[in-house]
């Protein structure tokens, strides 16, 4: 019998990669179930191709999945990773460079024979080429497909079928590799092929298959374990951010009493929301409707918005720029209205399938005239639930547009989630108006400025509101230049003193003394936060800061930073956030920008920040 | 939330704002709100149900001399904006007030949108053949060659045809009227404001600014009685300077024909409002300056019963969140 | 400027383009693309006068693959830009490419501007049913009740019957043809090309990722030829397994008969392109399942002459934009 | 006989106000050429009622024409007028504030009658108050409208039109005052009615009757006169900015060798550059087209600029908005384009008939992704002759949409304009390619980074281009992330490279060595350089900067503005150049704004910046 050495180890990243078709997502969510229900912590990100399907077998038919977890809190995927599952040579190809040395990669080896190398793009002599880089490697070649179709040899199976039921050998594999239990994808194939007996059993046995080879083979000479992670008790689930966000206006509706309007044009990555809110429609007090265009669906939600419901679109990029006409209308209507904008790499329709920050400026300025709107961002998938439910409340308690800010990167990635329950949400308080008012102005305000929200069917406060200037409380028309004057800058004072209701703003890690702060907003979160407690580490004198309330700011946010020598400001963007900063605060903040569609590396990151140090 | 409303007895006063109205005197925008004031009295739903949205023209000016809710939006959306209040809230009635830059230009495709969908509420379109707000460009009503500030030389665009183009959209109700026929365009609203569906009525309106006499053979004393076709469900067609002519099918053509001599009454075509391939053929008539120009309702046929529970009122157990807070697989960390 | 042009003898592989074809394989855009590169070397138009122009969407990355100049633009916006290049360029062959949402949602309105304007485009209407490139949404020709990813419950709207929606718009050419119909569709395509005015082609396109079989019906051995009516000018209307049924005009009601037994091939409906009225009862056959969809040019009518000169090709003295610079009242200061 | 003083006058502001149907606008534009003719510098604002006809006699119906002229450099309309005509009460009522302290009025008295007075708001005490609130004033009641029938008398022409004519008295009554000839006038009546002799005859029997009432009045005891201005020899016309845009773009094709294709959709107040346009279509390479919306305009737009047309769109404010979608795809194509923004009061549909300068922010961010686009303001009516010129060049020149702002003060604001002969007018170079290339790449750059612009018709330069991101050089979709950081780096770098083909910063006055700049943008030119005049000659240490190279800045902006102490920037909005100058230079800028529809008050910047001294 073999001798096993068990491992102990802090974290793993393992990247599955395959083609469009090899299952790669199904394995990747299998695993991380797996890895949640046995207390680490992790971070998932996956990497579909721009293509619905792209040619079998070629570089742009990749479709990965990755999945960092860990005995400790883990911040992002990661970066480089320690194993590489690789069911094909083109996911081999645009994986390898992404691969620590000394990894592992695991390959099934039906698809490195000639055909697959040369939809690669490898020609013959680079066959070699595949096993030399390889040498600094780990490197299992298996032939996963062969071994699958064995397992199933007495099954009344097509080959077809059972070839492609070899991501389970893969997840059975590493379930070995990792000491795992089976039980909960048994169950899942159980659920999943209840009306299909055979290929429930198929998978269940390929499954068993994997496990056992990695039990049997000589090749493990290593089984590797890692210790829970310490997590604040509570209940928990996965979470993706899009999923997230869906969760947070539902339950923000219910908070509110007021039924949820979603009204969107589906577009990547926002599309999600859409398809999550449309399967609750029965259950829950959610209407969706998908709109003829962007255009549409903004109007629509402020016509619903009008109509006392809780009105949200949700879009991206293009389509977040043609909402702006509208949203200078619910501007002047001062009518509670969210925006959800899942960010995707432009200008223009740039790249769908990848991420980016760079629409916090549009958000900010992105409309004609004066058009204040507040901004807050999310900064890890189960941060979209709060910030959703936050955006909400704002619009809500202040009678304004908000644009919530997220992106491709949290709307796709998922991480564990300390959920709340029900009663554990705030209410939020609507400014309605339920009975009839002598001489109502709908532009009559309390003391924050806020005017109230008289809905039609209320008898006794009959209105009309519009996109001109109007005078403030009666609401007529008005072209007096006094007033329009007064009435911009009451719309802007309106959305500053929304400071007074958010958070003031902290330090995520590190000291309000460090000498270096680094400041982020969004999805930057766990890449800073990764990077900042490595310097920390080392030593180093630095802090994180992770700005959620972009417009307003916290009101503390000037006094903090003026504390830090060195603010430097890491964005997926051209550098938009330090501009804001510089303006406001007259600090020479100093931008780092990489807008590779990517999340921001880590280890470059901490080499930029050590510049400073 | 439902009570049982007693709705006093409103006239056309009630439905008057306190803002002076800001059209140039003697606009036809004027004569609509009159005629939409009369009728509202009569429609059996309390002023506070009753919503009016607009998007941006003279024309759009309409809800802030209205005594009910109303939007003055932005440019083309007014169809838009009703859409999400009508989803939901079923419980409204809604009326749409737009123009032929505003409904048939910008706001063309959510216009057609609209259509399709068939959402119960009443569009008037109010087409005055030219950009009034904007001081007098072509629209896509202008007729071709028509001179106009953007179209020194004449326009050279073909106008929609928007009986046409709203019947190809779907349309389940579709009315034309006019300014000066008070009694005509309050019936034909009165119809669209029955019809449970979208009413789409397009009512020509003079703008006398920039475009003034625009449909002057529909209205002038020795023109209209033989350009003018009323159309009513069930009787023939008949117009002429003294009814003396009658339009006939023969197969699928229409043909012109003095009664008496060249066919009896009832050789006529009888109008049949649900009849869509004869609301085409009529629609037809607008490319033919032959053909006498039909008013009334052309075409309505319901798809649908009316709606008027407020979505949204589902009362849902706390538990019912929390199942949906925990998602299908969760897990406790104590 | 002008030359006398002499066109090589091109082949269908002078318009492939060096890109890698990036649809799912066995995607039903690929057998159109094939089509028009079989049609173009035979329409007599040099390869760099030819411009191919889409929006967004699976559909839209038609350009890509096509050896001529090409713009991939915005989702709704081909239509757009399109005019903006022929009103500019009169002298290129310009093809429009778009799918039923690019066309029909968010670029509804350019499309029906367009058509009224009757611009001398080819548009190519990729129908498949669904949002193809988002990852399968219904789309404004989705069927009512089809459950796709954004209606689980099942679509709530009714389609757009887009062959009536662009005679509402005044299209001067109308086509439908189907991916699996080579030849068709490339007959299709070039009545299309030969027209002067706006083309406009839907192609029923098979996604068979995201709505697979939505066609199946008018491909399908069993049932296509009793569901698929090709039309030719001036011949009769007959379909059927057998060619055994014809449909007949009872007044304006089409009505279908067996040949023979109940009605002569003489009796049939001639199908007249030309004839606005017989083109509105096809386009309505969409709504009754009882008639077969109509295939082939539904309508055409040639309402323009060919525009071949470019504008802003005037010479003007330098003298003449003097006087414009100087304006009427002008004055010296010494 | 009468003695008559002759008064010296450096310079007189005359507002004309009456009903709409009164004529103000054309009596205005009269008494402007011959203003203008007479030799003096001078400025003009027209003040239209926001609704096309208003009720008659009320407040909401008055039409306004502001002139502003005399022997040195007029640089606006002037705050309050020296001489007001109110033509009727409701004139009087909206324009009083607006004179000077012991400044003229003439009044028509027919407009004070009861009627007048109760529509135009007085209640009946208040008409004393009309009265005594005048007692400031030299206030003239002359029945104007009497004086005008009488003189007609033996005219076969109903009362109505005989009434119609009282603007003639009121023109050649001022004639007198100021001294001039009719016969700009005359000609100018004789061709205008050349088609109805008798209106044409009254007219001028009326001119000839105010004139002489002047002279036959024992009311009047002065008359004014005027130096000439020092003008730079040239020839001369009058011209309003939106006249001038539409003279540089056609003069912009003219000299690019390019046909005009101007695609908009009509909007206030931008419309009038497409009457102009429209009305050249014949006789220029000019074509225009009025598209079905915003959208469409900008989308024909880019598509005319493929096929190799100078491709122009006109908008304002909300139409804006609805372009920056199209305008991203021009962005990524990299295709020449030129949008012209007359900006209104914002936001949504604001206060149309109303300036405002609250559009810049949006220019320069208004975007999805980094869509750098390069921004210049005209500062003058005449100054946009020469601004939609360079912004032609620039976008000609650099393959880039350039958004050109101008608002409604320029737009309907007049002065006289020292106009260039077509030669004086330099040639625009574009990038055009006009033979095959073998290989072609349609990302191709030359040393500026400009890519080229090979045009369909041109053999052998056969390519696609769009608004995926793509490989630089091919122009092939590309979603690697190196090549995306690369192209978003590179786009911008274009941009900013067009710093090096625009001029130096100047200062427009005072030394660069005074402690306080007033830096500018747009139409506040006028109103900031008198205020700085002034103190001047009061020996403060001010200077003015006004910038109309919004984005890239001049090279030596910095350099420049770090040289004053103070940096003052009014503006008519909430603070928006002042942003970019704070952020880009970390200067702290302070910012003064008034938005109120109208120029900037001199008085009260002068104020303003009197604090700093
Ligand atoms: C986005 C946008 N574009 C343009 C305008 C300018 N605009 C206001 S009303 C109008 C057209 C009005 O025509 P119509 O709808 O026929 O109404 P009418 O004034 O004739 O009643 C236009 C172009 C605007 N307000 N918003
Ligand atoms: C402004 C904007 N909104 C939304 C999208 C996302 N989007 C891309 S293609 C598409 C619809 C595609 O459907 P269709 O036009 O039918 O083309 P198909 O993919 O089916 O060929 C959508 C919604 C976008 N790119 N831009
Ligand atoms: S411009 Fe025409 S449409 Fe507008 S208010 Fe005046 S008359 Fe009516
Ligand atoms: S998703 Fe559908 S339409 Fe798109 S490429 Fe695949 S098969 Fe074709
Ligand atoms: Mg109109
Ligand atoms: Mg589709």
């Amino acid at each position: 019998m073999k001798t096993v050495k068990v491992v102990n180890k802090e974290d793993v990243i393992i990247k599955f990669a395959g083609d469009s078709g090899d299952g790669m997502q199904l394995v990747g969510n299998q695993f991380t179930t797996n890895t949640a229900l046995r207390g680490h912590d992790l971070a998932t990100f996956p990497d579909f191709p721009a293509e619905i399907r792209a040619p079998l077998g070629t570089v742009a038919g990749v479709s990965g999945f990755q999945l960092h977890f860990g005995s400790s809190e883990i911040d992002t995927p990661g970066d480089l990773c320690d194993v590489l599952i690789a069911m094909n040579a083109a996911a081999f190809k645009s994986n390898i460079m992404n691969v620590k040395a000394n990894g592992t990669i695991i390959a099934d080896l039906s698809g490195f024979d000639k055909k697959n190398l040369k939809l690669a793009g490898y020609n013959e002599d680079e066959v070699l080429l595949v096993n030399s880089e390889s040498t600094n490697f780990t490197f299992f070649q298996i032939d996963i497909t062969k071994l699958t179709v064995e397992s199933l040899k007495d099954l009344a199976l097509d080959i077809k079928d059972k070839d492609r039921a070899k991501n389970m050998f893969v997840l059975g594999l590493l379930f070995w590799l990792y000491d795992r239990e089976l039980q909960s994808t048994i169950h899942f194939i159980e659920e999943r092929f209840n009306k299909n007996e055979i290929v429930m059993k198929a998978n269940s046995l390929v499954l068993k298959a994997g496990y056992h080879f990695g039990e049997t083979t000589e090749l493990f000479t290593n089984r590797y374990e890692l210790k829970k992670a310490i997590q604040s008790p509570g209940k928990y689930r996965g979470i993706s951010g899009n999923e997230a966000i869906a969760l947070g206006l539902i339950l923000a509706g219910a908070r509110a009493k007021l039924p949820l309007f979603y009204a969107t044009y589906p577009i990547t990555p926002a599309s999600d929301i859409l398809h999550f809110l449309a399967k609750k429609t029965q259950e829950y007090n959610v209407l969706i409707f998908q709109a003829e265009d962007e255009i549409a669906a903004v109007c629509s939600a402020i016509g619903a918005s009008f109509g006392g419901s809780l009105a949200v679109c949700g879009t991206s990029g293009p389509g977040m720029a043609l909402k702006m006409e509208g949203l200078g209308l619910a501007v002047s209507m001062e009518l509670p209205l969210v925006i959800c904008n899942v960010q995707r790499a432009g200008p223009s329709t740039g790249m769908p399938t990848k991420t980016e920050q760079s629409d916090l400026l549009q958000a900010l300025f992105g409309r004609n005239g004066e058009a204040p709107i507040p901004v807050i961002a999310a900064h890890s998938p189960s941060d979209c639930f709060l910030s959703a439910f936050e955006a909400a409340r704002i619009a809500l308690e202040f009678m304004t547009p908000v644009i919530l800010l997220s992106d491709l990167y949290l709307a796709n990635g998922s991480e564990p989630w300390r959920y709340p329950s029900f009663d554990e949400l705030p209410e939020i308080k609507t400014n309605l108006i339920t009975h009839a008012i002598d001489n109502f102005e709908p532009y009559h305000r309390n003391s924050e400025l806020v005017r109230n929200w008289a809905i039609p069917g209320n008898k006794g406060t009959e209105h009309r509101i519009g996109g001109l200037e109007k005078q403030d409380g009666s609401g007529n028309v008005s072209y007096d230049g006094n007033n329009h004057h007064a009435m911009v800058k009451l719309r802007a004072e309106r959305i500053e003193g929304i400071a007074e209701t958010i958070p003031l703003q902290e330090i995520s890690l590190g000291a309000e003394s460090a000498d270096i702060a680094v400041v982020g907003w969004g999805s930057t979160n766990g890449s800073i936060r990764t990077a900042v407690k490595e310097l920390l580490l080392e030593k180093k004198s630095v802090a994180h800061i992770q700005i959620k309330y972009l417009y307003p700011f916290p009101k503390n946010l000037e006094s903090l930073l003026k504390g830090f020598k060195t603010i430097i400001i890491p964005e997926i963007n051209n550098g938009q956030l330090v501009k804001i900063i510089r303006e406001k605060y007259l600090i020479d903040a100093i931008p780092y920008n990489r807008i590779q569609g990517q999340p921001l590396n880590v280890a470059e990151l901490k080499k930029e920040i050590l510049k400073y140090c | 939330m439902e009570e049982s409303i007693i709705i006093p007895p409103l006239s056309s006063k009630d439905f008057e704002s306190d803002q002076e109205i800001r059209w140039c005197p003697g606009c036809g925008d004027a004569a609509i709100l009159k005629q939409v004031q009369n009728l509202l009295p009569s429609i059996g739903v309390p002023k506070e149900k009753i919503v009016f949205i607009s998007g941006i023209g003279c024309s759009s000016r309409f809800p802030y001399y209205m005594n009910t809710y109303g939007m003055h939006t932005i440019h083309g959306r007014a169809t838009a904006v009703a859409t999400g209040l009508k989803l939901t809230r079923p419980d409204l009635n809604v009326w749409i007030v737009t123009g032929d830059g505003d409904a048939l230009s910008i706001g063309g495709n959510h216009l057609i949108h609209l259509l399709r969908r068939d959402l119960n509420v009443n569009i008037l379109l109010f087409n005055n053949q030219v950009y009034g707000l904007t001081k007098g460009q072509f629209s896509p009503t202008s007729e071709q060659h028509q001179i106009t500030k953007s179209s020194p030389f004449g326009n050279t665009d073909r106008p929609f045809n928007p009986i046409a183009l709203s019947l190809g959209a779907g349309a389940s109700f579709i009315g034309r009227t006019i300014d000066r026929e008070a009694k005509h365009l309050q019936e034909v609203l009165r119809s669209g404001q029955e019809h449970v569906g979208a009413s789409f009525i397009e009512i020509y309106q003079n703008c006398h600014i920039f475009n003034d006499g625009a449909f002057e053979i529909f209205t002038n004393r020795t023109t209209r009685k033989s350009s003018v076709l009323f159309v009513e469900h069930d009787k023939p067609l008949i117009f002429g300077e003294n009814n003396q002519l009658g339009i006939k099918l023969d197969g699928h053509q229409p043909v012109i024909v003095h009664i008496n001599e060249q066919s009896s009454l009832n050789d006529l075509w009888i109008h049949d409002e649900k009849d869509k391939i004869k609301a085409n053929i009529l629609a037809n008539f607008f490319e033919n300056e032959d053909y006498p120009r039909p008013f009334g309702v052309l075409y309505k046929n319901s798809l649908q019963q009316e709606k008027s529970s407020i979505v949204g009122q589902k009362s849902i157990d706390s538990s019912v969140y929390n199942q949906l807070i925990a998602g299908k697989e969760n897990w406790s960390v104590l």
